[in-house]
């Protein structure tokens, strides 16, 4: 019996063997803890991935951690991923939050980092060689829905509530900043602590503020809060913006008396005429019951970029580097390049997608080069 | 005339502070027996190894012919003992009928609530003028005459009454003590804990007299009026 | 006569509209015992947590050695010299019996090295050092009534409160306390102490106050108080009506 | 104006529900003098009962309270008799912390068998509203407030009614003296802890409608019903549905409060907290003992 | 009956010997152990025992159990890195403003939550937490809001122009960590072997006893605090630095203070070694359940992966990891109320009871 557990001691500290040199990529990911359930559309986006590199024949090797949604167990991952288990390269991290430790602390390492969904501006300012991202960043998400919003007509006011976090905080101040420069008057601002099960005092001060766009930065179920009980107190405006994240979820979409219309932003949609995004979207739902949110396709992407790089880097790590700088891919998420911009490192220039929900469905509605479809201006009104 | 109750070699602590020695008390059908001496005698210790509220390490518990020892609190009280605890214990957040319906609450008590009730308020005309009142709010005296009417709701065989005298006015005293005469009259055999020492030697037919957890002296009521070594046990003269 | 050490002034403790204690006044000399008494609820300890600063006074004044203690906290009247021991005995159950005693004594120094030696002292005293090194909440009860008094000696009083110190001891205890009070006062120490047995309480007090509801009822010499009426009414109950 | 009036109504709407949770823990504090730290938990478990006997068997939320209330009752009063029980004289933090552990386990298990996925539970009504001169009210909303008032009716009536009821009461005032009264005080606190976990479930059926569902949802709640409970005096019925609703209206109109806001608003409900800790510990209506 | 510690003379020096010892083990182990995972695990091992130890001080000795304690590490974190990051001041100056202002913030709280006594000083120590935790979250324009703040660099240490370290490798916070756990472990030793130890103890165990004995309670309470307040913070000013990221989701939530509570509990409550027992177990379990290394081990003894068993462990168990802490801790609350040392203790102790009567 001792020896037994002596055994498995040793089973559990020392390091595997390696075998014949599969392509050994680590993953962080928030499991568990306040964040998994955007963390399981990132597990489930890498496990397709999985398959399909395997497939390929790459000998795939993946090793999941989970940060639990806290930095310094994300900083556990990487000096384990990148000490103990050996990994040419990581995929990760989900939250902004978790990323930025885990950034700094792969770049020490010089273990190449794949960044599939954190959108925080700085995690690709702070001139690391290592790190790498494929999502867009939150000034993005606010952007384009504001170029959007101009070119349907006008609009004079802008009402910006979001969730009181890192997304919803950096989501709103580029809003703000990209409203003003564009002479849109800012008549209502303020974070919300997410969570609360009554918006009703806040939305009732946004109505009283008559704005003619309404933005707002909120995960899922708050989203769909949200717009429900506007929907109570009669809020209308010109148009509702939904920066990604909650806005852009099919179970959003699908709660119909309170979606339709409503715009979001968003990194990616099963409908965008990116080569295999529609595949990937039905795969996905048939695999794991539901249409996939585009954190699903960035992780996707993300790891696909990864493993391809590493499996011509043969375990080297400046390798991998460098062939991540200096490749180029296509795939579901549209083109996939790293490069150096307005003070950014290893940033991939994403192209965003705005979409409305008409009837239940996303339609893909701006930029016009990737739209499918019209877009519903101005907001129609609650249906009684 | 039969025992009630029995107590034999009773021995009880508290963690390793012993307060029972071999404590022998009989209670027989019909008696008002009284438990007199000082503070830290043991008194209520003795009347709660009966209402199982404690439990003792060693000694014998009969009543009526069954066995105390492996029942709870509760079935006590479902075989007719009830007792009224020092300090008058009533639930001060809820009114006076609220704690007579609690006096009732054994299921075999229920339907004889109405004629309970009936009762008390005869025995009792000050409660029945405070029927709706919380019992928080009451006097010392009333809360003693709820207590003891919430005991008489479980239509009690043995009543075990501790220190009813405490903390009232003397005509409250005398008050309670022809109230105790009467109950018994009823009907109701009375355990009796008192500090009242003459007042309640009187109106009992036996008397035990303990110090420091040991029966030291018992005999008949009356007799133990005159006894030298009553006075003695209290004031160590 | 030498000045009292302690002064009781008309004081008053109100509970709501419930009088605990009403009107109570009485002193005490340096070197006496003072016994008192009364029946369950006479308000005696009530009256110890008035005097030791657990509850101030709705009115009237203590003094101690001439000095108004109103107002002052419990920790401030043992600096001043006055301790007291509790009714229901409240060791500090998971540390040693000498650490106990060393609390006690850290109030007079800030030395672990001299407070150990004053509580060895202490423990010598009550005849407790061969339990130095034992948790204080596994003691059997008599010891634990013989720590609690070690432990307010080791703050070094000047008066002594000590409650109900032979609550629930067996006779042989009951005397080994009764010796070590008389030791104490031999001393010098000035005690007052409540005590349920009448034969302890008069064979060391020389004075003796009786309280009954709240109220002093009697104040004499043992000797007075045992033959006093009032006093055998309070305790006996009306012998006539 | 109207801003205010539209928060005041949509504060005492959800403060009925409030009222509910914190009635729940002050039952069981009120019983056995224990605090319980997993009660937002036992209030997620109702929410996950509420939302699958909707999607699995199409039941209206509002009608499964009618399945959910026993189910969660008989949770309550496992975890009285297996766990609580064993600490009932325990050190008050061994007791905090056993129900902090028992909250982990519910939420975590939770979380393994349905996911962390954020569960939405929509029906015809969940978005509609009743207008009031200009005023809107959310129809679940009101639903569920009616249905709280009618629970509570119902709760008062059985604790001051019947006979369970008072001695659930007579338990809470003075364990012995029940006990001389032939209660069976373990069998109460058993009742007492079943029905604090049926009131938290219940609250949790009658929000579904109007919030979402995952494992980790209950903690808010949790933190909501001790100040709930806290202002209204530990053990108190009429001083939890009084915390409640004021819990609901100052959360409302801080949101609506210059200088305040929906970033604030909570930090307001746990000033106040502390506010009547200090000045009123036995909490707003005194100590009043169920 | 039981009889507590003193054993003879010669064995009295034992344990320091063996602390002595354990501590030249540790120095040496960056030395011997390359691995930055190990070390960084054990920095992690360091930072638990750090904000362990220094409840203890305040929960453990004086038995005040505040359920706050993420208050003081939040502001000990916050203050080191908000004056690094935006005023430039380096953290060895900028720490002693962040546990100066985590005693300040501990005097107010003290003075407000020590008046409450059992359940309400809990709850009252959760709400204070609380209030500082939304105040960091809305107060956007000094702390950063819920951005949080990201640090972008340790300074090097220098004395005079020597450059003592740079900070760019495990083994500098390896040693300010151990440094850091040994210091309070130390003051542990101290409190407990000073008047305040028995000051604190004694009014854990019975306040009213204490204040009869002379003992301003109020004082030693905050006193207590002190001294606790101003180690937790150092130990947030220590994760801060260390993880180069502070948000008040992760450094300031009920469940920071709740797991800081659980290292002490765990261990054993007011012993000085209790902390360090929790910070053993609970630490690397949560490390190995985390990364799956469980389900791993059993794999490489031969369990099959791809068998039902195998597949549900590597799906599930890193899934469960925060449910097996839960059951962890109602068994340890329900079995070992006093904690793993304790247990541990009364276990030794029957056995050797046992075998002198055998």
């Amino acid at each position: 019996m001792q020896k037994r557990i002596a055994s498995m001691l040793a089973a559990l500290l020392v390091p595997a063997l390696a075998a014949a040199a599969p392509v050994k990529i680590g993953i962080i990911n928030s499991m568990t803890g306040p964040q998994a359930p955007i963390g399981e559309s990132l597990t489930n986006g890498m496990k397709l991935a999985e398959e399909d590199l395997k497939a390929k024949g790459i000998d795939l090797q993946l090793v999941w951690e989970d940060d639990t949604g806290k930095p310094q167990v994300g900083l556990s991952a990487v000096e384990k991923l990148a000490s103990r288990d050996n990994v040419v390269g990581i995929v990760g991290a989900y939250t902004s939050a978790v990323t930025n430790a885990v950034a700094k602390k792969a770049n020490d390492y010089k273990v190449p980092l794949v960044n599939p969904v954190a959108s925080k501006e700085e995690i690709t300012r702070q001139g690391y060689k290592y790190v790498f991202r494929v999502s867009a960043t939150t000034e993005d998400y606010a952007a384009i829905l504001l170029d959007m919003a101009n070119s349907l007509g006008k609009a004079a006011s802008i009402a910006i509530l979001n969730e009181n976090t890192d997304f919803g905080v950096s989501g709103a101040k580029s809003a703000k900043a990209i409203a003003e420069k564009r002479g849109i008057k800012v008549v209502f601002e303020e974070a919300y602590s997410p969570g609360s099960p009554d918006y009703r005092s806040t939305l009732s001060k946004v109505k009283a503020a008559s704005p003619e766009l309404v933005f707002m930065v909120s995960y899922v179920a708050d989203a769909i809060l949200l717009m429900r009980q506007s929907r109570e107190i009669g809020l209308s405006p010109k148009a509702f913006l939904g920066a990604g994240a909650g806005f852009s979820t099919d179970k959003f979409a699908s709660e119909q008396e309170i979606s339709n219309a409503v715009f979001s932003s968003t990194q990616w949609t099963p409908s965008a005429s990116w080569p295999g995004a529609k595949e990937f979207g039905d795969r996905y739902q048939k695999r794991f019951g539901k249409v996939p949110p585009y954190h699903a396709a960035n992780a996707y992407a993300a790891l696909m970029v990864m493993a391809d790089a590493a499996s011509k880097a043969g375990g080297d790590r400046e390798k991998l580097a460098a062939n991540l700088r200096a490749g180029k891919w296509d795939g579901i998420f549209g083109e996939v390049k790293f490069q150096d911009f307005d003070g950014y490192q290893g940033q991939n220039k994403h192209q965003m997608l705005v979409e409305q929900v008409q009837a239940g469905k996303f339609v893909t509605v701006w930029p016009q080069k990737f739209a499918n479809g019209k877009a519903i201006y101005p907001f129609p009104g609650w249906k009684k | 005339m039969s025992s009630l109750l029995q107590i034999e070699k009773l021995n009880f602590s508290y963690g390793d502070l012993k307060v029972l020695w071999d404590v022998d008390l009989t209670v027989n059908q019909g008696e008002i027996v009284t438990v007199v001496g000082s503070n830290g005698a043991g008194k209520s210790t003795t009347l709660k190894n009966v209402s199982r509220l404690v439990r003792a390490s060693s000694g014998k518990l009969v009543f009526d012919g069954q066995d105390l020892h492996a029942l709870e609190s509760h079935q006590v009280v479902e075989r007719g003992i009830i007792q009224v605890p020092e300090g008058r214990r009533i639930f001060s957040e809820m009114t006076v009928v609220e704690n007579l319906r609690m006096g009732s609450f054994v299921k075999s008590t229920r339907p004889d609530r109405e004629k309970n009730m009936e009762r008390v308020f005869t025995l009792f005309p000050r409660l029945a003028e405070r029927r709706d009142q919380l019992g928080g709010t009451m006097s010392g005296g009333e809360q003693q005459m709820l207590a003891i009417a919430r005991g008489l709701m479980g239509n009690p065989r043995l009543m075990l009454l501790d220190e009813p005298s405490l903390g009232l006015s003397p005509l409250f005293v005398k008050n309670i003590f022809d109230i105790i005469k009467e109950i018994n009259r009823q009907g109701v055999t009375i355990l009796l804990v008192e500090q009242n020492v003459l007042q309640s030697l009187r109106i009992s037919h036996r008397a035990y007299v303990l110090e420091t957890g040991r029966v030291v002296l018992t005999g008949k009521g009356e007799e133990l009026l005159r006894d030298d070594r009553i006075k003695k046990a209290y004031l160590g003269a | 006569m030498s000045a009292p050490i302690l002064e009781i002034k008309q004081v008053y403790k109100l509970f709501g509209g419930l009088a605990a204690n009403s009107d109570v006044s009485f002193q005490m000399e340096e070197g006496m015992i003072l016994g008192l008494i009364g029946p369950n609820g006479a308000g005696k300890t009530t009256l110890f947590n008035c005097i030791t600063g657990y509850y101030p006074p709705t009115r009237g004044e203590v003094l101690f050695q001439g000095k108004r203690l109103n107002g002052l906290e419990p920790d401030q009247v043992c600096k001043l010299g006055m301790a007291r021991t509790w009714q229901k005995v409240r060791p500090l159950a998971k540390m040693t019996v000498l650490d106990n005693v060393m609390v006690g004594a850290l109030c007079r120094t800030g030395s672990l090295k001299v407070a150990r030696d004053i509580a060895l002292e202490q423990l010598h005293v009550v005849k407790l050092e061969h339990k130095n090194g034992f948790l204080a909440g596994g003691l059997p009860i008599g010891e634990r009534k013989k720590l609690e008094v070690a432990r307010v000696l080791a703050t070094k009083p000047t008066l002594l409160l000590l409650d109900e110190v032979m609550g629930g001891l067996n006779p042989a205890e009951s005397d080994e306390i009764i010796q070590l009070i008389l030791d104490l006062k031999k001393r010098g120490l000035t005690q007052m102490v409540i005590e349920h047995d009448m034969k302890a309480i008069m064979r060391i007090s020389d004075r003796i106050v009786v309280l009954n509801s709240g109220a002093k009822l009697a104040e004499g010499l043992p000797q007075e108080i045992v033959s006093n009426k009032d006093v055998i009414t309070a305790y006996l109950g009306d012998a006539l009506e | 104006m109207i801003v205010f009036l539209q928060s005041l109504l949509s504060g005492v709407l959800v403060g009925g529900v409030y009222a509910l949770i914190g009635i729940g823990l002050t039952i069981i504090f009120g019983v056995m003098r224990i605090i319980n730290f997993a009660h937002g938990d036992l209030l997620m478990v109702g929410m996950y009962l509420t939302f699958f006997i909707f999607t699995l068997l199409g039941i209206d939320p509002f009608l499964s309270i009618l399945v959910s209330i026993p189910l969660m009752f008989l949770l309550g009063a496992f975890l009285q008799k297996v766990f609580i029980n064993r600490v009932l004289n325990a050190l008050p933090q061994n007791q905090i912390l056993l129900t902090i552990g028992l909250g982990l386990v519910m939420s975590n298990t939770a979380m393994l068998l349905f996911t962390s996925d954020y569960r939405i539970l929509t029906t015809s009504y969940s978005s509609g509203s009743v207008s009031l001169g200009g005023l809107s009210i959310s129809t679940p909303l009101l639903l569920s407030f009616l249905i709280t008032a009618a629970i509570t009716a119902f709760l008062y009536w059985f604790l001051l009614k019947t006979d369970i009821g008072q001695a659930i009461r007579a338990t809470a005032q003075d364990r012995d003296a029940a006990q001389l009264m032939g209660i069976n005080v373990k069998r109460m606190s058993v009742l007492a802890t079943g029905l604090g976990a049926a009131l938290a479930g219940t609250a949790g059926a009658l929000i579904s409608p109007t919030y979402y569902i995952y494992p980790q949802v209950g903690s808010a709640f949790t933190l909501k019903a001790f100040v709930i409970v806290v202002l209204g005096g530990m053990g108190s019925i009429i001083g939890a549905t009084m915390g409640g609703i004021i819990i609901g209206v100052t959360e409302s109109l801080a949101a609506v409060t210059p200088f305040i806001g929906s970033g604030l608003k909570e930090a307001v409900v746990f000033l106040l907290f502390l506010l009547v800790l200090l000045f009123r510990p036995a909490g707003l209506l005194g100590k009043s003992r169920m | 009956m039981l009889r507590a510690r003193k054993p003879a003379r010669g064995l009295a020096a034992l344990p320091l010997v063996l602390a002595v010892v354990a501590t030249i083990l540790l120095c040496l182990f960056p030395a011997v152990v390359s691995s930055p995972y190990t070390l960084h695990v054990m920095i992690l091992i360091f930072l638990s025992v750090v904000q362990g130890e220094s409840w203890n001080v305040l929960g453990g000795y004086t038995g005040q159990y505040s359920v706050g304690h993420a208050a003081y590490f939040g502001m000990g974190a916050y203050v080191t890195i908000m004056l690094l990051q935006f005023k430039g001041i380096a953290p060895w100056y900028g720490m002693w403003a962040a546990v100066a202002a985590a005693i300040v913030l501990g005097l107010v709280i003290g003075s407000i939550t020590f008046r409450l006594r059992g359940p309400y000083f809990v709850l009252a120590s959760i709400a204070v937490a609380e209030i500082i935790r939304l105040v960091t979250l809305n107060w956007k324009e000094v702390t950063n809001g819920a951005e949080g703040i990201l640090l972008s660099g340790v300074p090097p240490l220098k004395i005079g122009e020597t450059v003592i370290t740079d900070w760019s490798s495990k083994v500098p916070f390896y040693y300010a960590g151990l440094a850091l756990a040994v210091l309070t472990i130390l003051v542990n030793y101290a409190v407990q072997h000073s008047k305040l130890g028995y000051y604190f103890q004694a009014i854990r165990e019975d306040q009213d006893a204490a204040h009869s004995l002379g003992i301003p309670l109020a004082r030693y309470k905050n006193i207590a605090l002190a001294i606790s307040a101003f180690f937790t913070a150092w130990s947030g000013a220590f994760y801060g630095l260390y993880v180069g990221f502070v948000d008040p989701s992760t450094v300031q939530t009920v469940e920071v203070s709740v797991s800081i509570v659980l290292i002490c509990i765990i261990g054993g409550i007011g012993t000085i070694l209790g902390p360090v027992v929790g910070s053993l177990v609970l630490v690397p379990l949560a490390e190995a359940l985390r990364s799956n290394l469980i389900a791993d081990g059993l794999f490489a003894l031969g369990l099959d992966p791809t068998s039902r068993t195998g597949l549900f462990l590597k799906e599930n168990l890193a899934h469960a990891h925060v449910l097996i802490y839960g059951i962890l801790v109602v068994v340890v609350i329900l079995f070992m109320p006093d904690g793993v040392l304790g247990y541990v203790k009364a276990v030794t102790r029957k056995r050797a009871t046992r075998t002198e009567a055998a």
